[in-house]
């Protein structure tokens, strides 16, 4: 049975296609400004990456913060409930999940066979990661990807403070006047944003076993830090971004049964 | 300046203090505010310990209690779950914002390795009914702190008590008054510091130091202080960095009405045969909290410090999320610009917005 | 009756649905009891206005005309224009810390003529006496202040202990507290207000004949399905935080008990088809009621908010016979203010709760955060443990501040709600 | 005599180079991750204007967001005093000034000359609203100067955008985006809440008499107009409104110089 799960973020649209328990294709697109187009290219793209056409899709569930736009006929499931599942499909020891997605985080904790037990999403304060990333790499004149490695070779432990990305911004463009190393600065953000990613974790009293997803959990830089504050050893899948689009196709298939 | 060392070496680091206290066995009462008698606290035998918070940014306190919570609250339930407070025996908290209220039920759920007391105080001054109900209440807390101790609290012990803290708050008083001065013999972050470590120490210990400081002080030479005056007032500022800022930026502090300096010895303990009758007068009878009623005779002794002092300007500092000065800041803001400008400044505890504050701070002392 | 959003712009937001016919009525007369309030300064009786949760026997005894702190935002929060009076609050130097309600009020007492919406103008009157007080938030003691100085008017502050000792406070407090309470009542005497006293024991036996009625239709609520929707359950509820003549409130809820009466013989619920039962804590979503309703597709329904018990019913229901006691009608309503649920100290709250989870066999509870709240928010991780531990019920904990329309996030609401619903839903069909 | 003000933002530095009271030579640079660079940049480009050598200076003030970081200033003063002199500079009748930096916005009050009397500035939660303009340009891609004109014609009426924290615009910008919103409305949405902002924090201060405004928001005509509508007073607004606060402080250079009555050895 073929099952389609669709992920609309509000920075990347993530589309997965499952055949039984083997993911046969997926894609990573950025939705940018019209999400109902890039649903539909997201879709067309990888139907043709496995080979099949959109007849033979049983079911399809959508997720993410354009679900509501997808221009194609499917159920609606939320966030939270999309990434329990695929987290816990791949892992099914995890005891729980954070998902740093480019707009918003989520903590969640599930039982021993997959099922949520509670979450949390990141108040207004913490929105915003993904665009605060960018913006300091521009910030920094720094590509993106490398901001991970650069920040491990920091030196020296500087504060910058977690409570919102706004000050963290007008305090990062400080250090930059003062002429304070790269690679400090670097920690210094990474610190930041895993001691926010920390304080709802904790809100949930998350521990022991736990799954990092979403797009920003590829940055090596952020998953040393959050290692270094939180008590439980942390997994990054190989394809963090999609577990949330693959938990969609699974539940398609539960549902369908 | 030897003295002042000392002291500045006791604030950063008091638990030299604690040691030497606990040595012989005696036991240390921790509290948050100057609502909560240390004099009983002391005529039990007992170390009475102000618990100033550290400027570190809070960590495991955001998953207990919500960050809309005052940042002083939240900083001392993050020092009480890293068992930094283990070294109390007891914590007493009394009635004067909602967050206390709530901090004593969370400390007393969360936190099992020091237990919690609130004080039930009135929040109603010069009333007849308030000092009744008040004075139930501390006889209450009379006989806790009497079992804690396992001493007798007799009148004798209560009285010479009151006298030696009063002492403490009179030189405090004395040296406070040098700074009328045209070239104050002490800055001001200075001055907190003094004030700070008295409250820590044993007032024993406390006294002769301050003696001895009021001497150094009175002949030690100063350049001048061209800068203009500031009187600071807020509620609890524990971190000596901000007013070194304001004078960093060339404002000359006189004046720190605040919980961890001047209201705690701004006033005395009027003379009275009954010790216990005393206490109650000296709390519900001097207004230096914005949670007490009627409200017009601090904002009275606010205008008479400016006076005195001849301060060319105010700085209110609120801490972020503080309901109860932050209600009241805008009236009395008001009220103080009919003769001296007034900044309003938001303040996080731990200091983490520096850079805006120099700006404002700065560009406050060049309208002066 | 449906409130057509007033605010530019807003049409997204959907008014709470009425399931009884005597809500709409409740918020009918809500609106009748502001117009008297004009006509009564016209008259030239002074009018009060009542800062604080305090006990409303004193002004039912009076007769004294108020306009009421914790009531007005509520009903600016329906019209969805709450927040144009925040904002003149803070151009007066109010920070965002300042809770919202106060906020409110106080840019209603400082904004100027023209700056007064219509809807405003049909209930606004100016003080001429204040009754200050610090209950159930402290921060409020001093939110008075500036409208005593731009009216000049006379204010008496009634002190509240906070509630430390548990289900019995000592002598000494109840007596301090009733002094307090009679001290009012002595300053609305120099002004005009001269006091009955058969009038406060009669007033004090009709309120206790009010919290007997809601106490019956709090019980029918335990049924299932819910005869109540969320709307119907906040105006309900806001009949004890305001001062319309007992006598009124009385017929009412007699209509809203036999209308709820009727439902659970008939098994008729504010659903038809009910799957679970949630919980709501915190101030609602004034403007935007909808968002609560939204819920129902997924067959859930808010069978209980923690508002609904207001002031005078927010304390354990079981506990009113004992202690109402016209013959001594100052006592009763000191003890019953200080062993109110709201009055913070939170164990007593966290045990009712922990009771009301399993009375009325709730599914999930809902928890907000209004941010420049200082009363609620504290102890809410408190609450969440407790119910878990005890009952296995899940609490989901989110930022919402329910008078604001500037800070609100639909969006972000509606991902919560809708998450918790799924979650619930999962382990339920488990 | 030739005095200078360098004003060094977070995100423009600014340089402005007056003789007695003429303006001799100005410059605008976007400000790079070093800000003394920034300064050296902008002070060498208005001496090219103006025609001058670093010599020919006899007082430098700097001023703005890294003004302690500019090596060859005399003097630093805060950006809030040099708005309100420099504003007076161009309309010498201004009581009220609003500048928005890259950082925050600021209300300012002064007398007749110039000098501050009452200034208010945005709480810690509105901080960085010249910052989000750019962000908001960036998410609807949208160049900065464009975003004025088209935030002015409406498609249909959004509500308007949390006017309470910058972060939270963002994520709301992005919301009706996948709503499907018009660009323009959504634009409109963000200047409306700016300006709702603002206006608060001018009604703090006082509204009465001429209207100044200055720094980068001048150049966006849709704020503008939504602050004058709200404000009920119309917006003085100089050539270059960005440079207003490096006019001021070479002012300042120049009094400081006339006090001191001597030249400033550097």
């Amino acid at each position: 049975m073929i099952t389609v799960g669709i992920d609309v973020g509000s920075l990347s649209t993530k589309v997965v296609v499952l055949n039984q328990d083997r993911i046969m294709a997926h894609e990573v697109r950025s939705t940018g400004v019209d999400a109902k187009k890039a649903s539909q290219e997201a879709m067309d793209t990888v139907l043709n990456k496995a080979g099949i056409s959109f007849q033979d899709v049983e079911s399809i569930v959508c997720t993410g913060a354009g679900k509501k736009k997808v221009p194609f006929e499917a159920q609606q499931a939320t966030e939270v409930m999309c990434d329990a599942r695929g987290g816990c499909h791949l892992y099914p020891k995890a005891n729980g999940l954070i998902d740093i997605g480019g707009e918003n985080c989520r903590a969640i904790k599930c039982d021993a066979k997959g099922n949520v037990i509670d979450f949390a999403l990141n108040d207004k304060c913490a929105s915003g990661t993904g665009i605060f990333l960018d913006a300091m790499a521009k910030a920094l004149r720094v590509n993106p990807e490398e901001m991970g490695e650069l920040s491990l070779q920091s030196t020296q432990d500087i504060e910058v403070t977690s409570m919102c990305s706004v000050f963290a911004e007008s305090e990062v463009v400080s250090m930059i006047h003062r002429r304070t190393p790269k690679n400090d600065i670097l920690r210094g953000i990474h610190k930041s944003i895993a001691s926010r990613i920390y304080g709802l974790a904790n809100r949930i009293l998350l521990e022991g076993e736990l799954i990092v997803l979403g797009g920003i959990a590829k940055n090596i830089g952020l998953i040393a830090t959050l290692k270094e504050l939180m008590a439980s050893d942390l997994i990054v899948p190989d394809e963090p971004e999609i577990v949330g689009a693959l938990g969609a196709a699974l539940l398609a298939r539960e549902r369908e049964e | 300046m030897g003295t002042i060392d000392i002291m500045r070496d006791i604030v950063e680091n008091p638990q030299r203090i604690i040691e030497d206290w606990k040595s012989d066995g005696k036991k240390v009462v921790g509290h948050r505010c100057l609502y909560v008698p240390e004099e009983i606290i002391h005529a039990a035998g007992m170390l009475p310990y102000p618990t100033f918070g550290t400027p570190e940014p809070i960590t495991k306190a955001d998953s207990y209690f919500q960050p809309c919570v005052c940042e002083f609250i939240r900083n001392l339930f993050d020092l009480g779950l890293d068992r930094k407070f283990d070294f109390l025996d007891s914590l007493i908290l009394c009635n004067t914002c909602d967050g206390v209220r709530h901090l004593k039920s969370m400390w007393s759920t969360y936190i099992d390795s020091v237990p919690c007391y609130i004080i039930n105080n009135p929040q109603k001054m010069y009333d007849e009914s308030g000092f009744k109900f008040y004075r139930h209440e501390l006889e209450m807390f009379k006989g806790m702190m009497e079992d804690l101790s396992g001493n007798k609290i007799t009148d004798e012990s209560l009285r010479k008590s009151i006298e030696l803290f009063d002492e403490t708050r009179r030189l405090l008083k004395e040296l406070y008054m040098l700074r009328k001065r045209d070239v104050p013999p002490i800055s001001g972050s200075e001055a907190l510091i003094v004030s700070m470590a008295s409250m820590l120490m044993p007032k024993e210990k406390a006294n002769p130091l301050l003696r001895q400081l009021i001497d150094e002080v009175k002949t030690r030479e100063i350049e001048n202080a061209d800068g203009p005056r500031i009187l600071i007032t807020g509620s609890i500022i524990d971190n000596p960095a901000l007013i070194q800022l304001v004078e960093d930026m060339g404002g000359v502090v006189v004046v720190d009405d605040l919980c961890s300096s001047m209201k705690y010895f701004w006033y005395e303990t009027k003379p009275n045969p009954d010790p216990m009758d005393a206490i109650v007068k000296f709390n519900l009878e001097r207004a230096v909290c914005a949670c007490m009623h009627p409200s017009q005779q601090r904002f009275d002794y606010l205008k008479e410090l400016a006076r005195e002092f001849k301060v060319d300007g105010i700085i209110y500092f609120l801490i972020k999320y503080c309901h109860t000065f932050t209600y009241e800041s805008p009236t009395y803001q008001e009220k103080l610009e009919e003769e001296t400008p007034t900044l309003t400044l938001e303040v996080d505890h731990s200091l983490s917005g520096l850079g805006q504050l120099r700006t404002r701070v700065q560009a406050f002392i060049e309208m002066l | 009756m449906t409130i057509e959003a007033t605010t530019p712009g807003k049409e997204t937001f959907t008014p709470g649905r009425f399931g009884l016919k005597a809500s709409e009525e409740i918020f009918m007369a809500t609106f009748a009891y502001y117009a008297g309030l004009k006509a009564a300064k016209e008259e030239g009786r002074p009018v009060i206005w009542a800062y604080g949760v305090t006990p409303r026997e004193i002004f039912h005894a009076v007769d004294a005309p108020v306009f009421y702190l914790e009531h007005v935002p509520f009903l600016l929060g329906f019209q969805q224009i709450g927040s144009h009076y925040m904002q003149i609050a803070e151009e007066h130097g109010f920070s965002k810390d300042v809770c919202t309600s106060h906020r409110c009020f106080i840019g209603c007492g400082l904004g100027s003529e023209q700056e007064r919406e219509p809807i405003l103008e049909g209930m606004f009157v100016e003080p001429d006496l204040i009754i200050a007080g610090n209950y159930p938030c402290m921060s409020e003691s001093k939110a008075f202040l500036c409208i005593a100085d731009r009216y000049d008017c006379p204010y008496y502050f009634i002190d509240t202990p906070i509630n430390t000792w548990g289900k019995d406070p000592p002598d000494y407090a109840i007596e301090y507290f009733e002094g307090q309470l009679k001290g009012a009542l002595d300053f609305m005497g120099e002004h005009g207000f001269n006091l009955d006293w058969d009038k406060l024991k009669e007033t004090v036996r009709l309120s206790k004949q009010i919290l007997l009625l809601f106490k019956e239709i709090d019980e029918l609520r335990k049924a299932i399905p819910a005869p109540m929707s969320s709307m119907d359950g906040l105006v309900t509820a806001l009949l004890l935080i305001q001062v319309l003549p007992p006598s009124t409130v009385i017929t009412l809820y007699e209509k809203v008990l036999k209308e709820v009466k009727e439902r659970v013989e008939k098994k008729e619920g504010a659903l038809e088809e009910e799957k679970l039962r949630l919980m709501f804590f915190g101030v609602p979503p004034t403007f935007n009621m909808g968002v609560l309703d939204s819920v129902e597709k997924y067959g859930a329904v808010f069978a209980k908010s923690l508002l609904e018990c207001a002031q005078g019913g927010m304390f354990d229901p079981s506990g009113i016979e004992s202690f109402m006691d016209p013959e001594k009608p100052l006592e009763s309503i000191a003890y019953r203010t200080l062993v109110d649920l709201i009055n913070p100290t939170s164990e007593a709250m966290v045990n009712y709760m922990v009771g009301a989870v399993k009375d009325f066999n709730i599914d999930g509870v809902v928890a907000v955060v209004k941010r420049s709240c200082g009363l609620i928010p504290p102890y809410l991780r408190q609450i969440k443990d407790a119910v878990y531990k005890e009952t296995g019920v899940p609490t989901t904990i989110f930022d919402l501040d329910g008078l604001d329309t500037r800070d609100y996030d639909d969006v972000t609401t509606r991902i919560n709600l809708e998450s918790f619903i799924e979650t619930l839903l999962a382990s339920k069909r488990r | 005599m030739i005095t200078a003000g360098v004003d060094v933002g977070s995100l423009t530095g600014k340089t402005v180079i007056l003789k007695d009271n003429e303006i001799l030579g100005w410059s605008l640079i976007s400000t790079g991750p070093d800000s003394s660079e920034t300064a050296k940049e902008a002070m060498d480009i208005a001496l090219k204007e103006a025609g001058v050598s670093f010599d020919d200076m006899d007082f430098i003030v700097s001023t703005g967001y890294g003004r302690i970081v500019v090596p060859f200033s005399d003097k630093n003063i805060t950006e809030i005093t040099c708005h309100a002199k420099g504003a007076h500079w161009f309309f010498p009748s201004v009581h009220l000034i609003l500048d928005m930096g890259g950082q925050d916005c600021k209300a300012i009050r002064c007398d007749e000359k110039g000098k501050v009397t009452n200034f208010a500035m945005n709480d810690k939660c509105a901080a960085g609203a010249g910052r989000s303009m750019e962000i908001m340009a960036d998410l609807l891609d949208t160049p900065l100067n464009e975003m004025g004109g088209l935030s002015l014609d409406i498609k249909e009426k959004l509500a308007p955008l949390s006017s309470t924290c910058v972060v939270f615009a963002r994520t709301e910008v992005l919301g009706y985006l996948h709503e499907g919103a018009h660009r323009n409305d959504v634009l409109a949405g963000a200047c409306e809440a700016l300006a709702d902002r603002v206006s608060t924090l001018l009604k703090r201060v006082g509204i009465e008499g001429d209207f100044v405004i200055s720094g980068g928001i001048a150049k966006n005509e849709g704020v503008v107009k939504r602050v004058e509508e709200k404000v009920g007073l119309k917006a003085n607004i100089c050539f270059e409104p960005q440079i207003v606060g490096a006019l001021g402080a070479a002012c300042f250079a120049r009094e400081l110089l006339e006090k001191k009555g001597k030249k400033k050895k550097r």
